[in-house]
């Protein structure tokens, strides 16, 4: 076990360094919401200069506008780019999921089209799986698609999008036939998220941001060349998408933010005395920090097995669960601490207790998406631990007939 | 041993909730919610006083019903289910417990009618910065009769009209009655993780200050005035996290996942077991709580305690299962969800943290062994 | 809310007191283990001496042998029997389960011959119900009865049975038609613990210990008349012993023995200092107690609703799965606190430490007789919050169909 | 980036796995768990010693393998899984430790080839009473070169040759070595939880005791031991979790209840999820252990209690919920539940409990802190 680098990796992480050092602006306008054009512009320029000095999508082949390196060298530059303050990455799920699906599913002239202006930052896509009635059940998408002519009349309502108000382009999983068993009878199609037939609405979160959306589709009608995949591939398709979804090394870094705890402690008191003396404070601290340690060794696990050219351990799956749970923890114990202080809500008079308060209103956010902590747990149980599925009645009937509660 | 409300409180708690499904439905605590200028629903307000709520447990002779603690104790549970945005436990169980507690006859023949017919709003005034209260956190204090300091936050403080606040005489701490109305009172409103209750800062410059109970003994007074409040709020915690797992059962019902609903998913049904199970701890606690309360027992600081340490949590984790319950749709601002999560939080610190509680109810415990 | 009792219950409670002042003897010998007759003959005495006061089975009727009284009356008899040291009581599984059901279920002749002598402690009673491959699935049972002219024949084994070694007769499930569904085709006896046919094995628990035994049934012959309930009645019959079960007072008595934590803490250190003085430990304390605390007021609640004429609410349901888990938790919270000493297992030279284990090897058993944890909170989440039952997959098919495994 | 066993130390652990499962399979620890006359199993201590383990990391100029820590650590994490009933972590992991750490040329000259031969079975005595170990609590004493008092519990201490003490001369502390067949020397087996693992306490009457490491120096010293040892055992509970996991996973699969496994049910398959969590994080912290072990690096104090705190908590954890999983079977004599359960109680004691490595974790933090 070794924290340094090989030779070849030194080489290449002095190489980054000095890139980044000459390149990367220093300017981040915090999270894109549904008002930032210029954070967007500045995303997107970052974006182009790393394609064209070939550190935009690495591992992809040159003639894609990727670099045409290994995943170690990926992983090398996304820990120094990280250490330099970025216009952050409104990219990741298209060139993440949306884009590799195309590389993999898609026809020839769609990689042509999509691929490299999608890797130069010039068009952003958006995944539309997720449904009002899905939620975690992806399969359960109910957006229709029909065969019109030589297009497709859609109609349905797509949920939980990230980016999708900043999107040029969506892949669209549709219901083409609702006599087929669930997992059959659904089709694959990327959409112009221009289209006036297709509303884009955000959703009003608890925490009062705004970083998801609701998609309308109404008599949007597409082309056939823009299916992708064969008409009732569309979960074989979609399966696609979240493998690259799940192969992206999974979250966990952000340390415990324990360094928050310990300012708060020196700040405040308990009836016994000072906080930062108190051993049940001190105990929590100490299993926070594990906790958080535990999650960025496993990381570094899984970027080894990437830098040995091996695929990651099941272990990278179990960061967001960890964390989330962490997060909601420490922030309910620290307004705890806070005493009747950890009610007020504003930085001005008690800045530590409205950032725990920020913290406290984003983790039930964290526990739910990408995976509630239900789903994630079962997957784990399943994929990893090799448990049987849990009985399923939606496999083998018609779709329409499956019991959903409406 | 009779060891679950009477009859009559139950009726009385029936009513309770009937009244406040018409008059509190959640349409109400959202117009408080959205609206930034309102830190409580006024017509709400008036309907409760006019039900004679605010003067349950004050003497028929000083304007009240003359009922006990444990009905009153029956209302908080369902002012605790409804999220009802109103000053209530600040008027009721903090205010109006330190006056029947520590006031002198003029004090309660001027105050408690007043509360009782819903004319005056109280606030309790003892926080001044972050951590546990303590007597050394205090340093507002009373020269020449006068009070000058700082006290934050002060849950309704911003709407408040009489405060019950701790301050320093010399070297030592006494409650103190404050009409906020008077000179040298300046208040200003604070944004709080729960909008649907107002919090101020209030502070003061040789405002006019008359003391409540023996001088010197005001942290003791204090004490004793959040062990009451502490059993009446946990009714309302109880309440709430009865209503928020009510939520999640309805929701896994109707909720359908992978063809079934997700409340015959074990993941589900033992988080709502796990909940119930928080939730009956919690209220046969604040049940032994109410009882000392009302008997005046000796018990009151350890039931007390255990009253608040169970129904904090409780209410906590019924809050945030609930919300996780309900997935993708808790998490958005048109679900209620939110609103317990909130509420939950508020709750659980408006009296002081379950940790501080936790604290005070071991101090009790070794004194009872010593004993 | 009163503590007090209401004139009614009050003078009942004298009357109580006095009765045991007078009549109770002083002699516990411990739990009843393999080898100790003395003690069962000391328990037999006392409960003949309660029956023959009206003080055994309260609620039963006198002409039965009982006392003729209301539940709260009985509830308060077992207030005050428990403050006094009298034996340990063996009969509580017949009088409880067993004989209840013979009385709701039996025939004339069996009620007869059983229910006094049950009654005055002359004759124990054992549950034989739970089999190796059903466990928590008590529906499952394996054992045969087979027709053979007027009598059955039996063969199979029965696990988890309490008292088998000193019970004289036993309540059989058996599965007399393996070709209808799991809950069809079963059948009730009555069977002679003293036959030849039948084998008591001690199980020898993780604990050192042995409180439950198997029991072997080979070519075991009963008569038809002592069938309890129709033929393929078994498991109506078997739901009507396991609601007395349920209805009975459930657990969470005892305290949560942070008293005994009090003492360790007064007595080691920490690296902080006085453990007495731990803010983690005095947190640890308030929660035990208050859990501990809450379930001694929810069995006042379910008492209530006794002494109420009414059936308790589910809310007894809660007793046994908080306890066994926080007596988990604490046993093994003091041992860490002991630190090193922890290990020692020897009441001589750590006393307190040798109290934990023995707490701590008891525990497991705890979470898992009488209902484990998972299949409790099954229990609540179906019958007391409505949810639906897990899917059921032994359901309307012949029972020698389902899978097992095996 | 290298944050895995390399090859050669992974056909290592292989090896070790392939020679424990024919070496030491359950019935080995059984036959020490039922045997009261036997704490260790002596066959297995001396075909382990044959495979040259006992010196792994003893340099090859004294008899050892010369392998790194990470070797070492990987025939832990194999020893944990096995439950190998031998005095392996008393004699490698501590006094090996404190020689290769304190000992004089001479001394090392003289104990580390016996110990890799397998000649010498260690023991490491430091605890005197209940409560975490502090300088403080050390009340054996040398006088005269001579050492009296008494140790409790020294686990292996009923079969060591060879024990490093720490003892007081005058008003400091030091490490001392003392050879336990010498004069002056008593030892009384204990009854432990675990009785595949012996434990003794030893009382000293003036027996020969030769300084370890400077004097003064031995709670400092005893610290360093403890983080060395900490780390080793971290993957011997680490190795003891994943086998208790990989036991509750086969149960769940071969069991079956309602008419399937109950590995399908989610109360099963999340208790799973959670154990397997616990135990990646306890792995991950453990390699950064070893890492800082390996290369002597400063973090060692940190990562040390950080694998420690994670290690006892999944074993822990691990052990318990195997357990359950295996509903009444588990909890017989026969099924192998409880003698995981049992070792994972041990070894969470034996270096000192998670609570006070918490502590000094925390203690390292904030030194790091205001570095």
């Amino acid at each position: 076990m070794d924290f340094n680098d090989t030779p070849e990796e030194a080489a290449y992480r002095a190489e980054v360094r000095a890139w980044l050092e000459a390149n990367a602006p220093r300017t981040r306008v915090g999270e894109v919401s549904h008002d930032d054009a210029p954070n967007l512009d500045a995303s997107k320029a970052w974006q182009r200069k790393k394609a064209e000095s070939g550190y935009a999508c690495i591992t992809w082949p040159k003639d894609w506008g990727g670099g045409g390196g290994k995943a170690w060298q990926s992983v090398i530059f996304g820990q120094e780019e990280s250490k330099v303050t970025t216009p952050i990455n409104p990219f990741a799920i298209g060139l993440g999921m949306c884009v590799p699906t195309i590389m993999s599913a898609g026809n020839d002239a769609d990689k042509e089209r999509f691929v490299r202006p999608a890797v130069l930052g010039d068009e952003i896509w958006c995944q539309l799986f997720s449904e009002p009635a899905g939620g975690s059940d992806v399969a359960a998408a109910r957006t229709r698609a029909v065969r019109d002519g030589d297009d497709w009349m859609i109609n349905g309502q797509k949920v939980w999008t990230s980016g999708a108000h900043y999107s040029d382009f969506g892949l669209l999983l549709t219901r083409t036939d609702p006599d087929q068993p669930k997992h059959k009878g659904m089709t694959m199609f990327w959409i112009d998220m221009h289209d006036p037939a297709v509303e884009v609405r955000p959703i009003h979160q608890m925490s009062g941001a705004s970083n998801f959306n609701e998609v309308y589709f109404t008599d949007l009608r597409v082309k056939d060349s823009q299916r992708v995949g064969g008409v009732g591939e569309g979960w074989r398709v979609a399966l696609v998408t979240l493998m690259n979804e799940r192969l992206s090394v999974g979250g966990g870094g952000g340390g415990s933010g324990h360094g928050r705890v310990f300012k708060l402690a020196n700040d405040v008191a308990t009836l016994a005395g000072p906080a930062a003396k108190d051993a049940g404070l001190r105990e929590k601290i100490a299993e926070w920090f594990v906790q958080a340690e535990g999650l960025k060794y496993t990381t570094y696990r899984t970027m080894t097995a990437l830098s040995r050219g091996q695929t990651p351990g099941p272990e990278s799956s179990i960061g967001k669960i960890v964390s989330a749970g962490v997060m909601q923890d420490m922030a309910h114990t620290a307004l705890d601490l806070e005493d009747q202080f950890g009610i007020i809500n504003d930085p001005a008079l008690a800045p530590l207790a409205a950032a725990f308060q920020t913290t406290l209103m984003a983790a039930p956010g964290l526990r739910i998406a990408g995976g509630t902590d239900e789903i994630l747990r079962n997957i784990i149980a399943e994929r990893v631990l090799g448990m049987p599925q849990d009985v399923r009645l939606d496999k083998n009937v018609p779709f329409k007939d499956i019991p959903s509660g409406r | 041993m009779d060891f679950d409300y009477t009859d009559d409180q139950k009726f009385l708690r029936t009513e309770a909730r009937r009244f406040l499904e018409s008059r509190s439905p959640i349409e109400v605590v959202r117009g408080v919610l959205n609206d930034d200028s309102k830190s409580y629903d006024a017509g709400l307000w008036k309907a409760v006083a006019e039900q004679g709520w605010l003067g349950a447990a004050i003497p028929e002779e000083h304007g009240g019903l003359g009922l006990g603690h444990i009905e009153l104790a029956a209302i908080a549970e369902e002012l605790g289910r409804s999220l009802a945005p109103i000053p209530f436990a600040s008027t009721v169980y903090f205010v109006t417990e330190a006056v029947m507690l520590a006031g002198s006859d003029a004090q309660k023949s001027r105050w408690l009618p007043k509360i009782a017919a819903g004319e005056v709003i109280g606030c309790f005034a003892t926080s001044e910065r972050a951590g546990a209260l303590t007597e050394a956190q205090v340093q507002a204090r009373i020269d020449g009769g006068k009070l000058s300091g700082v006290k934050i936050p002060v849950t309704d403080g911003d709407i408040a009209d009489l405060a019950v606040v701790l301050a320093r005489e010399g070297s030592r701490t006494s409650l103190y009655l404050v009409e906020l109305v008077g000179a040298g009172v300046t208040r200003e409103t604070i944004q709080t993780l729960d909008p649907t209750r107002g919090v101020a800062k209030l502070t003061f410059a040789n405002a006019a200050a008359e003391r409540l109970g023996e001088a010197g003994e005001g942290m003791a007074l204090a004490e004793q005035v959040l062990n009451r409040a502490a059993v009446l709020l946990a009714f309302e915690q109880v309440g709430g996290a009865d209503r928020a797992l009510e939520m999640a059962k309805s929701y896994a019902l109707e909720r359908y996942a992978f063809g079934r609903p997700i409340g015959s998913y074990q993941a589900i049904k033992h988080k709502l077991a796990d909940i119930y199970i928080k939730n009956e701890l919690a209220r046969s606690n604040a049940y032994y709580g109410a009882w000392a309360l009302q008997t005046g027992a000796a018990e009151l600081p350890v039931a007390a305690a255990a009253a608040r340490v169970a129904a904090c949590e409780a209410f906590w984790f019924a809050a945030k299962e609930s919300l996780q319950t309900h997935g993708g749709m808790g998490y958005t601002w048109e679900v209620d969800c939110h609103l317990f999560y909130r509420r939950a939080q508020q709750l659980g610190l408006v009296a002081g943290g379950a940790k501080a509680w936790k604290e005070r109810l071991v101090t009790e415990l070794e004194r009872r062994n010593a004993a």
